[in-house]
């Protein structure tokens, strides 16, 4: 089983910035939104929220053990339907209003 | 770092940038589509740049997890029947919440081998390598807001597809006791887990007690309410993300959770003000104020007329402006179709004929433009209320087709009323309203509709999709 | 004279991600503005970008030799001066505003 | 990182935080105050963490420095008069700028020094130490921003104050092929710079180019664009700012640096927008299409009426509601209070008083409204466009002082005037239209106003204050 890389103080403290700033980002971003575009929405910043992909990636494949592979294994296959099934939703209801303007 | 390494971190910056224009594409309707296809660009890009990572040794499960997910997901998606897009958003985004448990849990596992390892060499040192602490209170909040999500979400995903066992909430006692304990033990096991950076049970324990708070914090809310928890879980679930990115201290993850986490807030306020609710009441399961002021009996009592087929169909004959309501039983008796045929014959009788749409009509936002246009119905001909109310008073026929409350005038006239304050569509100003529905039962307020025993109002009582067919074949055979 | 911490590519990527969202926040923070605010927001803004003022300090202090610390102190006397005087002058327009209401 | 960075650098965030709440609540009138406040705090969370920074090891200097700026800063915003205001803030603004300068060359210094020492001790090493050249561009590109910056906000400064010297642009041949001339050389000194990482004099010599080069960018541009200019540059010192976080590896200058350069962004956008100009146009010193198709004789000739101070008394005496529109010229006559007591006179013979106000009157944005308040005219009495412009028909005398382009009908009938298309004030509908002015002379856009030669239009030639004075003296005699 093989070491973890532990986060520093420095590191620890640029995420946290960068947290914050993206939340105001997130604050500011949603202002106005049409009702039509409310479930859309919803659902686009759902399968955005599929990033965990990332770190599932990460977990499976570092080669940490049977158990934190298989973890991280299941992690994938969970995130990927977030994401693609999330996009790809998300597209089908916008295609249906606009093929009708 | 290596260069490698450098261009990985721009890779997943341009993505993180991505997913902001994402979000901010999907607020216009002009610029919603292609806002999405920024997002799924986003995450191709934060994937592929992934598998490059030194630390990626082993990519047989990688490849199959992703076919696997890439799969299901598809299949899902491409298959499911577009007025069971609320549910499968929930189900959707429990998938997330879960894979986000699991890679917190992945990390922690090894997080707590390596601190094992680091007491057995040094059996003196006291403390934990720098950084621990860190990751673990990360990891930890990962796991207990990705189970809440994930249990949550399935909940709402069962309410929402209407399966038997789920429609009522499940009743035990002393529920907000209850609540109080699980949180009270989260807590704990939270303590205990921090304090002891070597194990991993506490970990799973926390899990599996989230788990449950999950199902006990939505198993009461009604499921008129889901959109605005699932949309509050969505949020949850962007957090769960942003804690896994700092376990792993990768930025993409963090950004991207945070934005869905921020303006998944936003989205469940702005949710929550279109239907007239606060987010407290919806969470714990409260309709506003409690009992309506009138009976069924003191407001329908011998003032209900009922109609028939043949009889709108007489009405429409003289007619020259029909404005149609649907509302939430619509969708259940998936009459879109069905209204569709109506309105064709309707305008091929030169009648003029509007859709009104409410904003709260329907159980999600946006239902009812989601149903009429997967039926087609041209996007012009549907007018928003606040555009469509001043002209109630030229239509000669208003058709409500299974709405209730959003038609309901007590929300102008009783202060106490559950809708009080709600601006509702002004169908009663009209000539003649016919309302299409199965029984006198009320809508989601729970609460009586005088409109149903105005004089200007007929009953036309039955499933929306027959008494349409009806109505049809009425007008086809009188032409 | 003393040396100088020089940035890794780390930090260097962490900045470069702190800038890229904290420029999203500037361009959705500031989306309408009633005219009359117009000049008050320049001039606030004008003031935050007094903020050179923690640079000069730390350049003024750090005792890097007689140049640099002079450059230093004559940069403390000039973003003072741009804080200062921008966040006074920028409530001096707006307290003019606000007594009328 | 000890325990005190790490509490240095979330006391940053925190600043960072209030700044961008400082941001928000400047865009709404009922937060602008308390936002401002915000941003006043955070400046000074970030200055007091600072001084407790490990690597500042003199405070003589900084207390000298500090006190010193604070105080000409304090003098400075607390004798300017308010009709300065945006000139005061063009200062300000090149002060920041030449901060940044100042804070880049002295790093960049240090910067070499380094980099001469690292040679010296291993003469073999090719390269300079990891990260300089990244701390080079950043410091470069300050030492540039900041330049332009500082001089061309003392230029835009001059020109607002409208110290003789500057009220005309320099002229000079070639002045595009001295600017890209410039421009070159400019880059030509980066690359310099960037190879050359032990030496400080490009960086000097780099900076001396750019002062030039702001000099030369502001100069053609015309007086009356200014706000546009120190929106501009606003942003730019923003930019230097975020540069020298680069350098320093400070995240709160790199936030606060890209908020102001994002968000001045934008502001000169509206700012562009409202005055109906394009920001190409401002920069390069053009005038939207070029000659207006009218002289000034064959508008004004035998058609301009004048009257005197006794005869529009004689008007307002049988006038119930009076209108008052106020342009740049009462900005420069003073007559602010003036109107405000010929406010008070009319108001006390019953006529109802509204003033008028067009959304790029005066020279900068909310002139107008600052120039009025300081007057204590109460803030419901002034009335923007789009609320006025119907009230017109319905009044028995506008009164115009100082304005012209804002009321200038050509702008609805002529589409190659160079303000065609802005929106004005309607006040040739009114009954009858005095016009307060010291000639014909045209306002900033330079074209004839047809409305001085209209039908009910009487000129009342004179300086803004004197006019109005002697119109309240011929009042109360007649009182
Ligand atoms: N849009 C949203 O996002 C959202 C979310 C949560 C809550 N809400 C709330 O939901 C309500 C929506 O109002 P609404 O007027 O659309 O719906 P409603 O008030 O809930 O009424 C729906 C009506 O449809 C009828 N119905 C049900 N099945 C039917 C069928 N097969 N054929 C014909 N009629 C049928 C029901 O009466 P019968 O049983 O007699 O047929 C019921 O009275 C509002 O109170 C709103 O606040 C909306
Ligand atoms: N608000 C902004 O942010 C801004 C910024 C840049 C440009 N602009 C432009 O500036 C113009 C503003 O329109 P405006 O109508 O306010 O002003 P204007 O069109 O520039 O006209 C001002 C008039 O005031 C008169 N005047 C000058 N000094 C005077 C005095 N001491 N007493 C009496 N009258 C005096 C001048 O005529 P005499 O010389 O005959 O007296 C002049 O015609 C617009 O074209 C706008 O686009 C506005």
């Amino acid at each position: 089983m093989g070491l973890l890389a532990v986060i520093t103080a420095g590191e620890l403290l640029a995420g946290i910035t960068v947290f914050v700033l993206a939340v105001f980002v997130g604050f500011e971003i949603i202002t106005k939104i049409p009702p039509t575009l409310h479930t859309p929405l919803m659902s686009g910043s759902n399968a955005i929220s599929g990033i965990t992909l990332v770190g599932a990636l990460l977990s499976a494949g570092a080669d940490h053990g049977f158990l934190a592979t298989t973890l991280g294994t299941a992690a994938v296959i969970m995130a990927t339907v977030n994401a693609v099934g999330g996009f790809l939703v998300t597209n089908r209801m916008l295609e249906m209003f606009r093929k009708k303007k | 770092m290596d260069t490698k390494d450098i261009i990985i971190s721009l890779a997943y910056l341009v993505s993180a940038i991505l997913f902001i224009l994402c979000l901010k594409g999907l607020t216009k309707p002009r610029t919603a589509v292609r806002g999405n296809l920024f997002g799924a660009l986003g995450m191709f890009v934060a994937v592929v740049v992934t598998l490059f990572n030194n630390n990626i040794l082993g990519y047989g499960e990688i490849i199959f997890g992703l076919a696997v997910g890439a799969g299901i997901g598809a299949f899902l998606a491409v298959k499911i029947e577009m007025t069971a897009m609320p549910q499968m958003v929930a189900l959707f985004n429990g998938f997330g919440g879960l894979a986000s448990v699991l890679v917190a849990g992945a990390e922690l596992l090894v997080l707590s081998g390596t601190v094992q390892e680091a007491f057995a060499k040094n059996p003196k040192i006291a403390t934990a390598p720098e950084g621990t602490t860190a990751m673990l209170i990360a990891g930890l909040l990962a796991g207990l807001i990705g189970a809440v999500t994930f249990s949550g979400s399935l909940i709402a995903f069962a309410k929402l597809q209407e399966i038997k066992a789920f429609k009522k909430p499940f009743d035990y006692p002393m529920k907000q006791a209850i609540n109080g304990a699980l949180a009270l033990i989260v807590f704990g096991l939270f303590v205990l887990a921090v304090s002891s950076p070597g194990s991993f049970w506490p970990y799973m324990l926390l899990t599996i007690v989230a788990l449950v708070l999950g199902v006990t914090l939505v198993n009461p809310i009604g499921g008129a309410d889901m959109p605005v928890v699932i949309a509050l879980l969505n949020s949850y679930s962007g957090l769960a993300a942003a804690a896994t990115g700092f376990v792993l201290n990768n930025s993409v993850l963090i950004i991207a959770g945070s934005l869905v986490g921020a303006s998944g807030i936003i989205l469940t306020q702005i949710m929550c003000k279109a239907m007239n609710r606060s987010l407290t009441h919806v969470l714990f399961g409260v309709m506003e104020a409690g009992e309506s002021s009138m009976t069924d009996d003191e407001v329908y009592a011998g003032k209900v007329k009922s109609t028939s087929g043949d009889e709108v169909a007489m009405l429409f004959d003289s007619a020259q402006r029909v404005v149609i309501v649907p509302g939430y039983g619509l969708a259940v008796a998936q009459a879109q179709h069905a209204v569709r045929d109506l309105t064709n014959v309707l305008e091929s009788m030169d009648i003029e004929v509007e859709f009104a749409i409410h904003p709260v009509a329907g159980r999600m936002p946006g239902h009812m433009n989601v149903l009429l246009a997967e039926a087609e119905i041209p996007y012009e001909q549907l007018k928003e209320m606040d555009v469509i109310n001043p002209s109630f008073a030229q239509t000669d026929v208003t058709l409500v087709i299974g709405a209730n409350d959003v038609v309901n005038p007590v929300a102008r006239t009783d202060p106490n009323s559950p809708i009080a304050g709600m601006p509702i569509l002004d169908v009663d100003k009209s000539r003649t309203v016919v309302v299409i529905k199965r029984s006198l039962s009320p809508g989601f307020a729970g609460i009586p509709n005088p409109l149903f025993a105005a004089d200007n109002c007929l009953m036309f009582f039955g499933d929306g999709k027959k008494a349409l067919l009806d109505l049809i074949a009425a007008l086809k055979e009188s032409m």
